[in-house]
């Protein structure tokens, strides 16, 4: 049952691995010498069955400790009762008979001016104790909470965290959450440019464009975490665009243009991206393993902050350079021969294979250009994210909506699409609960399909 | 319609009347002498990283009830299959096992798993057994009494997670959970107790776990600026930790806690510089009573070199030793006469801590009321087959992102 | 050149000119790709009963107004009536269902079914079209077996009755000309429109198509057609309209056409830069 | 050994999943092979009828035959007109992406918690069929059928291939009648239907119902004889194995998507079992497989499927391979 598939492993010193037992016997010391070897003595097992806590006031800048406030432990059948005052440090602490049932009561009357309770319905606890052991009550201090609620954002922030300065929560959050949806719909921009210009040149929807931002990502992994070569995260990334740039080509050349070159009609192509996406999507599992993985480089960084929202330094440098490389793939499309090439053989074959353009080599150098794009999109994807063996086909998805929602086969429309499915993904979780927030990016393509079916950038023409 | 969709037609047609015609040959889990354990455990899919610790200790088991000369006379049978992670594969497991008549199956690691199959295996009339399952749905559920596990409910370490809140003084905690019925179970369990003690929850989001990212989870997080943070999930923690680092309410900021399903080596490990999770607690179900589990470790490494994780392999170890132990005291390998005797086995009467050492006593007593405590608890089972009794173990992450036991609480469950 | 072009000898050869029994009028139809015009038709007029051809050089339009006309297209603006009844906005197969029937440049052939079944499929108001009268045959058996018949004898009337179980994707090019007309007919339509129906025929078979578009006339059909062979047109159309660049530039009598100045320099320029050819490369 | 790689084929042959798989493949079949709709959601008409008799009974107290009827008609009819109306008017990919999301939406809808009230989140739903049981002649703890099935099994194996047999019997009278010439009219060329007269969208529409009530009596059947409905039941990949069953059987033919899907899981059962034994025998060595990548290895030997018999034989083992090279596209 090993497990050496995840190649990573490996590289783990045996001795950072504690195993569980070990931990467990450590347990077992706890329990037979009593706390003598306990690492954190505030925990520290008792013999003693006790009531206690510490009473403060946390909600301004200072932790400010709260003296002379009477509390009262009564057991649940009245035996037993007892108060306390918190000293100087505002701890306070009673000595229990023994397990069992017991409410711990405060005297609101006792707090220090203007000091209120933060839930003044929670002025009497009631709680179960087993012998031996302590319970600690808390008894909040400060203006009263609203209920939470999942994408609640609660309105009465107490301020001091780094992102609240000069901005009300609810906005800084809004521009925060733009900003990771523009970061999001920049990555699946990039990925989804050669998804739409394969569509617009050959009419396949390949289903197996998403591998090649896992195959891209996962080739980067191989040269910065997997593999102990330790090569720096950029040259790894220009490495992976280029393998999975030359894995399209070889993929065109192997498969597509013999299966166009047949006669295949689109929709046994479209099983064929469909197989190989599967295929492809288990090979990586098989090599690479379930679980999450991280490049060594830029593991972790601090966000910075920019007032009404933070970044951590990848993240912009990921931001300013897919929209570096966008603009350079515009500017290709655009300005060159062969992007103008490009351009008009998606905008109608025939014509430009009739006026001299080598179609076959076109569509070509589309399945090179679009999967390098796509790789690097995974490259830095796996860099904001992590790298899973998943991570493709379900961008796919978003891909899918990016593109149609932008009109299918165009480059600008895809990025326009992408952006908007990125954002609205990331600003519906101010509406819906985060778990579910693809169904929105997902039902908004089924709207636009309704309403737009060329898509936002989409030529008007009768579709099917 | 052509001829050979005739003979086709024809043909199936022919097969459902000897299906109609062939009687019952022979019945599952009835006695053939054989005490045969099926495996439902996760090879594949998004837990098939609990999996190898679960083979090991089943293989483990077997080797040590059958170097104590078996049950019944003869060698116990392990028969490993796949759970995955939908019903699929699980489901074609116990087809497959089924054919094979076994007499108990062990697993499965995921609770959702274990409901889809868990009808079709107790209605043949086969023992279920999980090592693993901590869903409250399983307490109450109709299995027809053939319905085991071995871990605890999540009720038991829910209050040992508030408890542990408290104890460290947070008065706001943010609850990260991840979307399965692990994950908001042990949400529910940790939150009463927490909220009765005078905590406030300030924001509780549960999360798909394979959300492209949480960038607007652990926005919320740092909006609701809590004292605490809780992440109840499995591997995508470290994504989540990641994110939470960042953004500045890591372990280093924040009081941070995880539960049984991150707080692992694997989860340090995923860090190239591991101190960033030092500080970061958690909750892990399991306690050594007998004192064999350093011996314990060193067998299931014997097992399976690769191992990187323990987490649940006493659990499973203890399944298969009292199904086992559950037959000598049936005397037969028939799942309906062995179940009822489980329960008895785990409480009550002479203390033993090993197969061997309960055999002898069920071997030299057939009646004899013994009380099995195993290598993952005192067991206690209740009339539900789960246990009563569990202890859990409070784990914090050191410096060197190495996992050190700093506390054990003792936690029951009114039954 | 027969005498049914009397009823249009009143007509003055003018693009847009009115006929005296229109059975088709389109009015200010445009439509446009990606800013292009690719048709801006005024007002034309298509009679009743006779033969009308739809000439032009390559890109003119006229397969983009033929699907304009048959409502397989939408147009950004305009006003289509046939027979009196206002086609906008009306579904394509609703057009069919209404007596207007069309063929296509690239025929279709429906290649997995055989030719009985291509034939089959015209006939309207079928009762076991309908998804719950299919499941039980004895509702719809006899019509079928009368449809067969129909089919059959339209079959022989085409030659093709030795090929009726054969796979229509095994026939030739003209071939599926024929059966694709011939499958029209089963829709019993008023007005039968061929876009190019002599494209990529062998000329053994051409003679044999040009008698059945006469044929359809004999039987009392309009037949509106779309062709770049200008022989044919000579020979079997009662009228002709002219378009280049998706506008009609002339319209009159076949003979009068060849002389029209605006028709010859719009056969001329265009052999010098091919301008985009809308839709007619679908 | 080599008797259980035999009985764990023949039960990939004719188990429980090979009718399922079966089920959803004939609705594919119609939607696919008849009509070329592509459909790469037939895992949520699958879900749409285990949910549709799972959350009457259990979330709303109905009876179990109330139920079948929400799974088999309510659920999957709504489920097909949302999905058809947006789409059936444009061109086929759009129908493709549309169905492959709405699968993933519909799995993250019922997953979450917010509807544990009503779909059981990731649990699913279960206790539902009793009533089916109590109706079973065979006896739960008895193995029937050569040992092959328990009692409960054995009543899902003779209810389910009596119910593919219906639906054999369904598709084929349709096929043959005038509805299916149009059908088959609109997957050679929908142009040329509409030329004729025929109302494109409906037919298709009705065709997407068929399948989809076809797909969801599939999935009702599953969620019976596992007796739950869980959301990662009824994941993308799902679909994906009923497309192999289509095109392995030969889309198009009436028998085709039975046999392809007795055929896929006969060969997944053998490949599993074997591997499985290779692996603990130490035949396969543990560099190349583990116990754990075996079932990796099935996905992959279902692309490697798709990608073989889409570009190969598209025809499928039985189907024609005249007739598919007259695809003139």
């Amino acid at each position: 049952m090993g497990r050496d598939h995840v190649g990573k492993n490996y590289e783990q010193a045996p001795e950072t691995v504690v195993s569980r037992a070990v931990r467990i016997a450590l347990a077992l010391l706890v329990a037979v010498f009593g706390g003598l070897a306990v690492a954190a003595p505030a925990v520290s097992a008792q013999s003693e069955t006790t009531a206690g806590g510490t009473m403060r006031d946390r909600s301004g800048a200072e932790d400010e400790p709260l003296e002379g406030v009477k509390i009262t432990v009564e057991s649940a059948d009245g035996t037993f009762s007892e108060t306390a005052v918190t000293g100087a440090d505002g701890s306070w602490q009673i000595v229990l008979p023994g397990g069992g049932d017991y409410v711990g009561t405060i005297d609101p009357s006792t707090l220090p001016a203007g000091k209120t309770l933060r839930n003044p319905d929670n002025a009497s606890l009631s709680f179960r104790l087993n012998e031996g052991r302590n319970r600690n009550l808390l008894f909040p201090i400060g203006d009263p909470v609203d209920a939470p609620a999942a994408g609640d954002d609660g309105g009465t922030d107490d301020g001091g965290d780094a992102l609240a300065v000069d901005v009300a929560p609810g906005d800084n959050k809004f521009i925060q959450l733009l900003v990771d949806g523009l970061k999001l719909g920049l990555i699946i921009g990039m990925c989804a440019i050669g998804l739409s210009l394969v569509f617009g040149t050959t009419g396949l929807v390949n289903f197996a464009h998403g591998e090649m931002v896992t195959i891209g990502a996962v080739t980067a992994y191989l040269f910065n975490g997997w593999l102990d070569w330790r090569i720096s995260l950029f040259l790894a990334g220009a490495i992976a665009m280029v393998f999975t740039g030359f894995l399209g080509g070889v993929f065109d050349k192997l498969v597509w243009a013999r299966l166009r070159k047949k006669g295949a009609s689109l929709i046994s192509m479209l099983v064929v991206s469909i197989g190989f996406s599967i295929f492809l999507r288990y090979v990586v599992l098989y090599r690479l393993g379930g679980r999450a993985n991280f490049y060594s480089d830029y593991r972790i960084q601090r966000r910075i902050d920019f007032g009404p929202f933070s970044l951590p330094p990848k993240d912009i440098f990921i931001m300013g350079f897919s929209l570096f490389v966008l603009v350079m793939v515009g500017v290709l499309l655009q300005r060159t021969r062969i992007g103008k090439a490009m351009r008009a053989v998606a905008d109608n074959r025939d014509l430009a294979e009739s006026s001299g353009i080598d179609v076959q080599k076109v569509i070509r150098i589309v399945w090179v250009a679009g999967s390098g794009l796509a790789g690097l999109g995974g490259v830095l994807f796996g860099l904001t994210e992590s790298i899973g063996w998943e991570m493709g086909f379900r961008l796919l998805l978003l891909m899918f909506a990016g593109t149609t929602l932008g009109g299918l086969g165009t480059a600008y429309g895809a990025l326009l699409g992408c952006l908007v499915v990125g954002v609205f993904i990331q600003l519906s979780t101010l509406i819906i609960p985060p778990d579910t927030k693809n169904i929105g990016a997902l039902l908004t393509l089924a709207v636009i399909l309704l309403v737009r079916p060329q898509g936002l950038l989409g030529k008007k023409e009768r579709i099917g | 319609m052509n001829k050979t969709s005739k003979k086709l037609l024809a043909a199936g047609l022919g097969l459902s009347m000897i299906a109609a015609a062939c009687g019952g040959d022979s019945v599952a889990g009835s006695g053939d002498g054989e005490l045969k354990f099926g495996g439902i455990l996760p090879e594949t899919g998004n837990l098939a990283f609990l999996g190898p610790p679960e083979f090991a200790g089943a293989e483990l088991a077997v080797q040590d009830i059958n170097a104590a000369g078996g049950v019944l006379g003869k060698d116990v049978v392990w028969l490993p299959g796949d759970s995955g992670d939908n019903g699929d594969v699980a489901n074609q497991t116990v087809d497959r096992l089924l054919g094979e008549d076994v007499d108990a199956f062990i697993g499965a690691a995921s609770s959702g798993v274990s409901l889809t199959v868990i009808d079709k295996i107790t209605q043949a009339g086969v023992i279920h057994f999980s090592p693993a399952n901590t869903s409250p749905a399983f307490t109450t559920y109709d299995d027809n009494g053939l319905y085991f596990r071995t871990a605890p409910s999540d009720v038991v370490q829910g209050a040992a997670l508030a408890d542990l809140i408290l104890q460290d003084g947070n008065e706001t905690v943010a609850f990260l959970v991840l979307n399965d019925s692990y994950g908001t179970g042990l949400l529910e369990a940790a939150k009463g107790p927490y909220e009765a003690a005078g905590g406030t929850v300030t924001y509780e989001v549960v999360y798909d776990p394979k959300a492209e990212n949480f960038d607007a989870e652990i926005g919320e997080v740092v909006a609701a600026d809590p004292d605490a943070i809780v992440v109840i999930g499995f591997d995508e923690t470290s994504k989540i930790l990641t994110g939470m680092i960042e953004a500045g309410v890591g372990p280093a900021d924040k009081a941070v806690y995880g539960t049984d399903g991150n707080m692992g080596n694997a989860l340090a490990s995923s860090f190239d510089d591991p101190s960033v999770v030092a500080g970061m607690r958690g909750t892990l179900p399991g306690v050594d009573v007998a004192g064999t589990l350093a011996d314990f470790k060193a067998k299931l490494d014997a097992v399976d070199p690769a191992l990187e994780d323990y987490s649940y392999s006493a659990e499973t170890y203890d399944a298969m030793v009292l199904v086992a132990l559950g037959a000598i005291a049936a005397n037969s390998d028939d799942a309906t006469l062995i179940a009822p005797k489980l329960n008895d086995l785990t409480k009550g009467g002479e203390k033993c801590t090993t197969f061997a050492a309960c055999k002898d006593l069920l071997e030299a007593d057939n009646d004899a009321d013994i009380d099995y405590d195993g290598v993952s608890g005192p067991l206690e089972f209740g009339p539900a087959g789960e246990p009563t009794q569990a202890s859990i173990l409070i784990l914090e992450f050191d410096g060197s992102g190495s996992l050190k036991v700093v506390d054990s609480i003792q936690g029951q469950i009114d039954s | 050149m027969t005498a049914d072009t009397d009823v249009l000898a009143g007509v003055s050869p003018t693009p847009g000119s009115k006929k005296p029994d229109p059975i088709l009028i389109a009015t200010g139809v445009s439509r446009s790709f990606g800013g292009l015009k690719a048709v801006d038709v005024e007002h034309v007029e298509i009679q009743r009963g006779l033969i009308t051809a739809l000439i032009g050089p390559n890109g003119a339009g006229k397969t983009t107004f033929f699907n304009l006309l048959t409502n397989f297209d939408e147009p950004d603006s305009g006003d289509r009536t046939f027979e009196g009844k206002s086609l906008n906005g009306v579904a394509a197969y609703k057009v069919a269902n209404l007596g207007m029937v069309r063929t296509f440049q690239l025929t279709k052939a429906l290649s997995k079914m055989t030719v009985l079944e291509n034939m089959k499929l015209g006939a309207t108001g079928q009762k076991g079209e309908s998804m719950f009268r299919a499941i039980f045959p004895f509702l719809w058996r006899d019509q079928d077996n009368e449809i067969e018949s129909a089919a059959d004898s339209l079959l022989a009337r085409f030659k093709m009755d030795h090929m009726r179980e054969e796979f229509a994707g095994t026939l030739s090019g003209g071939q599926r000309k024929l059966l694709e007309m011939a499958r029209a007919l089963m829709v019993k339509p008023k007005m039968v429109m061929l876009d190019e129906p002599m494209a990529g025929v062998n000329p053994a078979l051409k003679q044999s198509l040009l008698d059945h578009i006469k044929g359809l006339k004999a039987d009392g059909m309009t037949v509106l057609f779309v062709e770049h062979d200008m022989d044919m047109v000579q020979e079997i159309s009662d009228w002709v309209i002219v378009m280049a660049e998706g506008r009609i530039i002339a319209e009159g009598p076949p003979k009068s056409i060849s002389e029209n100045e605006a028709v010859v320099s719009a056969y001329l320029g265009s052999h010098h830069d091919a301008p985009l050819d809308f839709g007619d490369d679908e | 050994m080599l008797a259980g790689i035999l009985t764990d084929t023949i039960r990939g042959l004719i188990g429980d999943q090979a009718i399922y798989f079966a089920l959803a493949a004939i609705g594919l079949n119609i939607h696919f092979g008849y009509t070329g709709l592509l459909n790469f959601g037939q895992a949520v008409f699958m879900a749409a009828g285990a949910y549709g008799l799972s959350m009457t009974v259990v979330t709303f107290g109905g009876s179990f035959w109330v139920g079948l009827f929400v799974g088999a008609f309510v659920f999957p009819v709504i489920l097909a007109l949302v999905l058809g109306i947006p789409t059936l008017r444009l061109r086929a990919d759009y129908l493709a992406m549309v169905t492959i999301a709405t699968a993933e939406i519909f799995r993250l809808i019922a997953r979450t918690p917010g509807l544990d009230k009503w779909t059981g989140s990731s649990d699913g739903l279960s206790g539902f069929a009793r009533d089916f049981y109590d109706l079973s002649p065979f006896e739960p703890r008895q193995r029937y059928l050569f040992n092959l099935f328990q009692g409960n099994q054995m009543w899902v194996f003779v209810v389910g291939w009596i119910t593919v047999g219906l639906m054999l019997l369904l598709t084929y009278l349709l096929i043959n009648s005038p509805w299916g010439r149009v059908l088959k009219a609109i997957r050679e060329d929908e142009d040329a239907a509409r030329s004729l007269g025929k109302n494109a969208f409906t037919y298709k529409m009705q065709a997407l119902i068929l399948g989809g009530v076809i797909g969801a009596i599939g999935g009702m059947i599953r969620a019976i004889g596992t007796q739950s409905a869980q959301p990662d039941n009824f994941i993308t990949d799902v679909t994906f194995f009923a497309w192999v069953a289509v095109i392995l059987g030969g889309a198009g033919t009436i028998f085709g998507p039975v046999i392809g899907s007795m055929m896929l899981w006969c060969v997944l059962a053998f490949a599993d079992t074997a591997m499985r034994q290779g692996v603990s025998s130490g035949a396969l060595p543990d560099w190349l497989l583990t116990g754990t990548q075996v079932g990796q290895v099935r996905f992959m030997l279902v692309g490697s499927l798709l990608i073989f018999l889409a570009w190969r034989r598209p025809q499928g083992i039985f189907g024609n391979k005249e007739e598919m090279a007259l695809d003139d596209r």
